[in-house]
């Protein structure tokens, strides 16, 4: 059956201007309006909204973060809430059950907020500086590429690749990370070079 | 009724404690310290217990939860302070029970019960320790507390939640306050008493009354704690 | 997917088979309800197990896992034997009428050109008939006996309901049901949506079951329709865009390859990527592959890439074997043949199958180098968690360094959605602690990297000294910068050949589109098919003008989609050869006599003629392909392969195992459980909760609770078997490992008879491990094969092998 | 598609809330004069035919209201946790049910949650004033500071909604996010409700928008498909599509017929009345008794006669009827 028509007409009837019918009905009417002690404060006021997307599946869904303080300003902003962008075309404002739950997954305890290093062996991480690290990491790049380069194939053609080290890349980066690595690591001649696609 | 079930030995009145001491008034003791504290804590605890529940009980008595800090305190002690009743009066009944137990004069006495309210009390049986009305009043108590602390618990949210279900909780409900009305009157009737019948506080307070109004009231039990006093040949009725 | 999240409500029928699309893209699901409500629309799902799609759907359908192409192939088989086909569409826009060479054939499910001993194809003869004139040969009349559609009615035969019934396991009248309901879309005004994700791709002919259904899908001329396509609902936020951008060893971005050791140098590579039109007049636009790589080219090394050096081609690392994946990585891993790997936002040691073999690659390597925003049991696959991961750290001598970084709520940037739109996104929060984002420690890696090479010199260190790295701040560029450099620019002024005074591009302005990039080296790009996303006019993909003119779901002017802004792919194939539209009220584009207009951005030059040209411009032939020549490793057509571990033999080729041409690792094949091995009697398969995802949710509390700990589902019937309790727990094991799980036993899932056998089903959701806010569990891989897709090495995660019996739960050390 | 309810406007201005103290039509435990003019009734409306299951709504609601409910286990069904708490104002139930007349296997999926009774049985049966409080937009919602934890709202429900927080001790349910309603918001479980299953309007909007899905229910075969609006609550201000009105008990226990107990009924009626007239009269009978009958004295002889018997001296003359000593 084609239910286009009835809802067509229910749009018509009740609903020419849902919305503004809807938000009467919430809002009732401005002449009405009166501070009432015992309803909760809406705990959006003031805060700074962001247009952003799901983390997690590629539906891509539209969100707003919510955050006290600006980044824009220069401030340091924490994130009091994140919902869904009534706005965007496919969510609709809507969010899933990881989606709706997103704030606690920027703010969970297992972020991770400093550099660490498990030596060889060792049953524990201890807290080691960016700047080690990534001089570290870099040595052991320079050490392993230099070992292992692949210049020419046993045939005398020239390949050019560097096969014992690896990179995994992410899913949930942005495009312009993605690139970035991508320079980086294609830069190298790593060919196990790949991503989340398949699993 | 038939006399075998009624006790024969009216010696049973007489409990540890009660003494006649001869002089100018007699003077009869009737409740010891130990009894006298054990009731009071149970007076008390039944009083906060119908301020309390009271105040939960109807919204017009709900500023009475202002006596114990506020609604979330009234909630929370009433449950306790029903504890503590029920194993106050747990100690009254064992004092108690055995001189409330039904003897053959409370017949007798209930039917004349249109004397009893006259104060008439030439016209009644001679009583043993308590009387009749005494005994309702013990009876009473003692099945409404049982039935308060069951449907107490069944209420009390707080630890016992899990083991009922809502329908039960309900009913617990209804009987809780049907039962806590009818303490209530039971204790209205006891407290009346009281003060209608004139020395009878200080049974409570002192814990000793006057020879007189063991004469009057309970003569029957005067007269057993004559009789037992030491070098005295137990006094016996008249039949 | 060819067409959008939002173009779902515009469906008449709904199949949701290889998916969940209500458990996993609830958001995206939205769509189907709303078809269901507004178009009156069925909702038709095919699964092992009653699952959330199915409790919202109007029919549902039991299979067995791993027997897809038996019922897609069945249903082919069902519409045409009931001429159930939209002639109109499938003679002009698919290769129905192109004729076979002599010499190709199938037989007791293998092509011609098997070679056992290398497990691979000889591929020579699966190519179409070449006529005189350099073009393909065509029947239009169907009428000769090697035309692709009588070779497919050949290939389908066997495929018929009592077929369906005994392999699959699904009633043949609920088969017959599904047939009738798919079977009514072969209407050029009723159209059928294929929602599927990794129900069909994580198989060992996980590619095939999707041609199945994009086979079907021509045959009812529903792909490039509104309401139609082939839709995969995809996992990641950004997995479309990673994939786009080439992050896998083989790829460069937009889809062009790594060269392969053949192909020494650029002219040998450019040789095979002609992409001559086979019919007379076809756009075939791979023609234009130079421009691209090229560009790209320029993008990556700038001056570095000259015409005279090749455009730098030596510095693209060269294959020696079809692609270092990730199965083959960790296999060269537990050979102890690599020594550093880099995990960006990745969780190999839950994500890859059989655990155990991947614990035994990361303890061999030299350096472990993990970036996250959160800690993962790969990070700590040395630590000792009893029960839940078992090993010693003192002989682990693995380095691992875990870096912080940012999440998606504290950076900028795009990301592609499955509908191909790049949406951008600004950041919402501070980052904790010490976190950097992704692009500061690749910026910092490279930077460190080049500064020893320029100071130590070393192995071959152009590509690193020479990489184009010219941003404002090197240590960290911007992601705008990254952005416009995707999107490509103009490097040298270029005029119009015809009037050398006419400037046609200006150097240093931002391209509008692919269609301005050139093979001379005066264009940069990125990733061409990105190309639009930051013109002149600005970040195209930070649009938000949600209007929708005509209702018709497209969304032009929200964000960008790629290619070229066009939400629905081959949208040219909506109309009829005539170019009006196949259902006036579904409109897409049309032919208004002069060029083509309508709610999408066409696909197809803008002025091209209807009938002279092809609707599916990306293939030399134009049109669609029914038999795909030699672009599959494993056939030009699907075939029945039963998973390398299986319930029963292949009834349709019963000395073939698995897919005859998957790779299998010379170790692995001892790991797989015999064809039915009594052992590992019940059919496995894992799937994802609506409740998490993957591994990352178990770091949330409020997911957790939502679903706080490891189960299993199995029958009733099962569970009365084996003497299972409702919520007891249980232990799981295939040949390769363990877990222990809670048992929810449901009506959902019911015992299978395949070939006269009955096969019970034990569903294992992935989302547990050792790390993280819900209860302690086991990742699913503890039991899954060492084994992938013949195409694209997807593993076969969806159907193994495994035995069950009640336990009183994991021991915890 | 049901419209979106726009992005809230979160400028100061903007967000005071439109409703409050001056349109409460019922407060428990106390007698308010209703508001002369009433709000537009608001509803929500579940249709459960279109429920996926996917528990967005439970992870809203959680966020919204900053609710931290304990990790639990798994029971061997995907419900979680097995039912309402003090932190789990809704809950998916799951019911695996075979349709006795297809044989088809149904997964009847419900959230469960505060209906927001029209006629509110919490509201009733609660002892403290002010402690729940109906806006004449049919929203019902407690007030936790005048919560005394008594947990009487739980018998009073005929829907099994509310809990007590071991925490603080006050009672826990869905506010329909009146804050969020207040500014003109439809709350977190229907904004984030994936399959507008889950829709929020005015009671007549909604009553409109379930006869739409009714007639779409009724075309694929599901002939007693309605709307649970039930009467015996005078109606509810959340609402249920139903494909089996008929039976909604299949849906987890849905009340086939709610209405307020009759044990509360006669708990906070004759109960309530009955027993203070009676413990009125007992205390008036007393005082009565003693303005008639005047005090119960002893007397002089009395006190002799005692101390003759104390001494013992000759019985005293008996004082009553002859007949006294027959038994």
């Amino acid at each position: 059956m084609n239910m286009e028509l009835s809802r067509r007409t229910f749009l018509k009837t009740t609903g020419a201007g849902l919305a503004g019918t809807t938000l009467g009905a919430f809002g009732f009417s401005e002449a009405e309006a009166a501070v009432a002690a015992d309803v909760k404060p809406f705990h959006l006021v003031n805060t700074t909204e962001a247009r952003n997307t799901c983390t997690y599946c590629s539906v891509a869904c539209g969100i707003i973060i919510y955050s006290k303080g600006d980044l824009r300003k220069g401030e340091k902003a924490d994130i009091v809430h994140i919902e869904g962008d009534a706005d965007h075309p496919t969510n609709r404002g809507t969010l899933c059950p990881k989606g709706a739950a997103l704030r606690d997954i920027v703010k969970s305890p297992t972020r991770l907020t400093q550099p660490m290093i498990r030596k060889a062996g060792s049953n524990t991480f201890e807290a080691i500086s960016w700047d080690a690290a990534l001089d570290k990491i870099a040595r052991a790049m320079k050490d392993d590429r230099d070992a292992n380069f692949v210049a020419t194939n046993s045939d005398g053609v020239t390949v050019n690749r560097w096969l014992t080290t690896g990179f995994l890349a992410a899913s949930a980066t942005t495009n312009e990370t993605a690139f970035a690595t991508y320079k980086v690591v294609r830069s190298t001649g790593i060919l196990a070079f790949d991503n989340q696609a398949r699993v | 009724m038939s006399a075998g079930k009624l006790k024969t030995h009216a010696a049973e009145d007489v409990e540890p404690g009660d003494a006649v001491r001869p002089g100018h008034p007699v003077e009869v003791s009737r409740y010891t310290v130990g009894a006298r504290i054990n009731h009071w804590i149970t007076a008390l605890s039944l009083i906060l217990l119908a301020l309390s529940g009271l105040a939960l009980f109807t919204p017009s008595l709900f500023f009475l939860t202002g006596l114990f800090g506020g609604g979330q305190w009234t909630r929370a002690i009433h449950p306790w302070i029903g504890v503590v009743l029920f194993f106050s009066f747990a100690g009254l009944f064992l004092r108690f029970w055995r001189a409330n137990l039904p003897a053959r004069e409370d017949g007798t006495w209930l039917a004349r019960i249109s004397d009893v309210l006259r104060g008439r009390e030439e016209r009644l049986p001679e009583i043993g320790k308590y009387n009749a009305g005494q005994k309702f009043v013990f009876w009473g108590m003692s099945a409404l507390i049982v039935i308060l602390i069951a449907s107490g618990v069944v209420m009390w949210d707080q630890y016992f939640y899990p083991y009922t279900s809502i329908e039960q909780k309900r009913v617990a409900i209804l009987v809780h306050s049907i039962a806590a009305v009818a303490i209530i009157c039971v204790w209205i009737i006891h407290v009346y008493a009281a003060i209608w019948v004139k020395g009878t506080i200080g049974a409570m307070t002192r814990g000793k009354v006057t020879g007189g109004w063991a004469w009057r009231h309970h003569r029957k039990w005067l007269r057993e704690l004559v009789g037992t006093r030491p070098g005295k040949r137990p006094p016996t009725p008249a039949e | 997917m060819t067409n959008a999240w939002t173009d779902i409500k515009n469906t008449d029928l709904v199949v949701i088979m290889g998916g969940n699309a209500a458990e996993a893209h609830p958001c995206g699901f939205k769509w189907v309800t709303e078809a269901k409500a507004n178009r009156g629309a069925k909702l038709i799902v095919v699964d092992p197990r009653y699952n959330r799609s199915a409790s919202v759907a109007d029919f549902y359908a039991p299979i067995r896992q791993g027997s897809d192409i038996v019922f897609l192939m069945a249903l082919i088989n069902h519409c045409i034997s009931h001429d159930k086909v939209q002639w109109d569409y499938v003679k002009p826009f698919t290769n129905a009428s192109f004729v076979v060479r002599e010499g190709y054939g199938y037989q007791d499910g293998l092509f011609t050109g098997y070679d056992e001993e290398k497990r691979d194809y000889n591929r020579d003869s699966w190519e179409y008939e070449i006529g005189p004139d350099g073009y393909a040969v065509v029947d239009e009349t169907l009428q000769n006996p090697r035309c692709v559609w009588n070779l497919l009615k050949q290939h389908v035969a066997i495929y018929t309901p009592e077929m369906v019934e005994r392999v699959c396991g699904t009633p043949k009248d609920a088969f017959l049901k599904v047939a009738e309901m798919v079977a009514e879309c072969s209407t050029p005004t009723k159209t059928m949506t294929s929602m599927y994700a990794l129900g069909w791709t994580q198989h060992s002919k996980g590619a095939q079951n999707i041609r199945g259904m994009a086979m079907l899908q021509l045959i009812l001329g529903n792909i490039g329709v509104r309401g139609g396509g082939m839709n995969a609902l995809r996992g990641h936020s950004n997995i479309q865009g990673l994939t786009d951008l080439g992050l896998m060893s083989n790829l460069i971005p937009g889809y062009l390859n790594i060269p392969t050791q053949k192909e020494p140098d650029f002219t040998t590579y450019m040789s095979t990527r002609a992409f001559k039109p086979l019919r007379p007049n076809q756009t075939s636009y791979w023609q234009n592959y130079r421009k691209f790589f090229v560009s790209f080219m320029k993008s990556m090394y700038g001056p570095a890439a000259t015409k005279e050096n090749d455009w730098a081609y030596s510095y693209l690392p060269k294959l020696d074997v079809a692609s270092y994946d990730v199965l083959r990585v960790f296999d060269m891993m537990k050979q102890g043949k690599v020594n550093l790997y880099f995990c960006q936002g990745f969780n190999p040691l839950q994500a890859f199958p059989d655990k155990g073999k991947l614990a035994a690659g990361l303890a061999k390597l030299k350096m472990l180098v993990i970036m996250d925003p959160l800690e993962t049991e790969t990070a700590r696959f040395w630590e000792d968690h009893g029960t839940f991961n078992k090993v010693s750290p003192a002989d682990i001598k693995t380095e691992v360094i875990q870096l912080p970084t940012t999440c998606f709520a504290e950076d900028e940037g795009s990301l592609v959605n499955s509908g191909r739109w790049l949406q951008w996104h600004w950041p919402g929060g501070s980052p904790p602690g010490e976190a950097k984002t992704d692009i500061w420690i690749m910026a910092q890696i490279h930077l460190r990297l080049k500064e020893l090479y320029k100071k130590e010199g070393g192995a071959f260190p152009d590509p690193i000294v020479n990489l184009n790295w010219s941003y404002k701040d090197p240590g960290e560029p911007t992601p705008e910068e990254l952005a416009k450099e995707m999107n490509g620019s103009v490097l040298v002024d270029v005029f119009d050949p015809a009037d050398p005074t006419k400037k046609i591009l200006e150097a240093g302005k931002q391209l509008s589109g692919f269609g301005q990039m050139r093979d001379d080296g005066t264009t940069a790009g990125g990733c061409w098919i990105f190309s639009g996303c930051w013109t002149e006019a600005g970040n195209m993909m930070a649009r938000r003008d949600n209007s929708d003119p005509g209702d018709a779901g497209m969304f032009l002017k929200w964000s960008f989609s790629w290619p070229a802004n066009r939400r629905v792919l081959y949208n040219r194939a909506s109309c009829d050869l005539d170019g009006k539209p196949w259902d006036p009220s579904r409109k897409l584009i049309e032919w208004d006599g002069a060029k083509w207009t309508g709610y999408d951005v066409p696909d197809i030059a803008p002025t091209a003629k209807p009938r002279d040209v092809g609707p599916f411009i990306m293939n030399p032939e134009g049109t669609s392909r029914l038999w795909v020549r030699k672009m599959m490793r494993d056939g030009p057509f699907p075939v029945h392969y039963e998973p390398f571990e299986s319930p029963v033999a292949n009834v349709i080729a019963p000395k073939i195992r698995g897919n005859p041409v998957a790779r299998v690792f010379k170790d692995d094949w001892k790991s797989f459980a015999d064809i039915g091995d009594p052992n590992f009697p019940y059919a496995g398969t894992s799937y994802r909760l609506t409740e998490h995802f993957h591994y990352w949710t178990k770091n949330n509390h409020v997911n957790s609770v939502l679903q706080p700990e490891q189960f299993v589902e199995i029958s009733e019937e099962l569970a009365k078997e084996k003497g299972i309790a409702l919520g007891g727990w249980v232990r799981v094991w295939s040949k390769r490992g363990e877990l222990y799980a809670k048992a929810v036993v449901t009506k959902r899932i019911k015992p299978m008879t395949i070939d006269g056998k009955t096969v019970h089903i034990v569903g294992v959701p992935i989302h547990w491990g050792f790390v993280g806010s819900a209860r302690k569990g086991f990742p699913a891989n503890t039991l899954t094969p060492f084994v992938g897709d013949a195409n694209i090495e997807t593993p076969e995660f969806k159907a193994f092998m495994v035995n069950i019996e009640p336990s009183t739960g994991p021991v915890v050390a | 598609m049901f419209p979106a309810i726009p992005n809230p406007n979160v400028a100061t201005d903007a967000a005071a809330p439109r409703f409050g103290e001056k349109d409460i039509l019922r407060r428990s435990a106390s007698t308010v004069t209703p508001p002369a003019t009433r709000l537009t009734e608001v509803a929500k409306l579940i249709d459960v035919s279109k429920c996926i299951g996917c528990k967005a709504c439970q992870a809203a609601c959680l966020e919204w209201n900053n609710l931290t409910e304990e990790i639990g286990f798994n029971h061997g069904i995907y419900t979680n946790p097995m039912d309402l708490t003090p932190d789990t104002f809704t809950l998916m139930r799951f019911t695996e049910w075979v349709n006795p007349e297809t044989e088809n296997l149904e997964w009847l999926i419900r959230k469960d949650g505060c209906m927001h009774c029209e006629d509110p049985g919490c509201l009733k049966a609660c002892p403290a004033p002010g402690a729940i409080v109906q806006y004449s937009n049919g929203i019902v919602d407690f007030q936790h500071d005048n919560c005394i934890g008594c947990g009487y709202c739980i018998k009073g429900c005929p829907f099994n909604i509310p809990r007590i927080s071991k925490v603080d001790h006050t009672a826990y349910k869905c506010t329909l996010c009146s804050d969020r309603v207040a500014v003109g918001q439809g709350p977190a479980c229907q904004k984030a409700c994936p399959t507008q299953a889950i829709v929020f309007g005015t009671k007549d909007e909604m009553k409109e928008w379930a006869d739409f899905r009714i007639k779409d229910l009724k075309s694929r075969g599901f002939e007693n498909a309605g709307l649970y609006d039930p009467p015996g609550v005078g109606g509810t201000h959340v609402m249920y599509v139903l494909h089996h009105a008929d039976t909604p008990s299949i849906y987890a226990g849905l009340p086939d017929n709610p209405r307020i107990s009759p044990l509360v009924d006669a708990w906070k009626g004759v109960t309530k009345y009955v027993g203070l007239a009676v413990m009125g009269f007992a205390a008036a009978a007393g005082f009565l008794h003693y303005v008639v009958a005047g005090p119960n004295k002893v007397s002089e002889e009395d006190e002799e006669n005692a101390e003759r018997l104390a001494d013992g001296a000759p019985p005293p003359t008996p004082a009553g009827p002859v007949e006294r000593r027959t038994p």
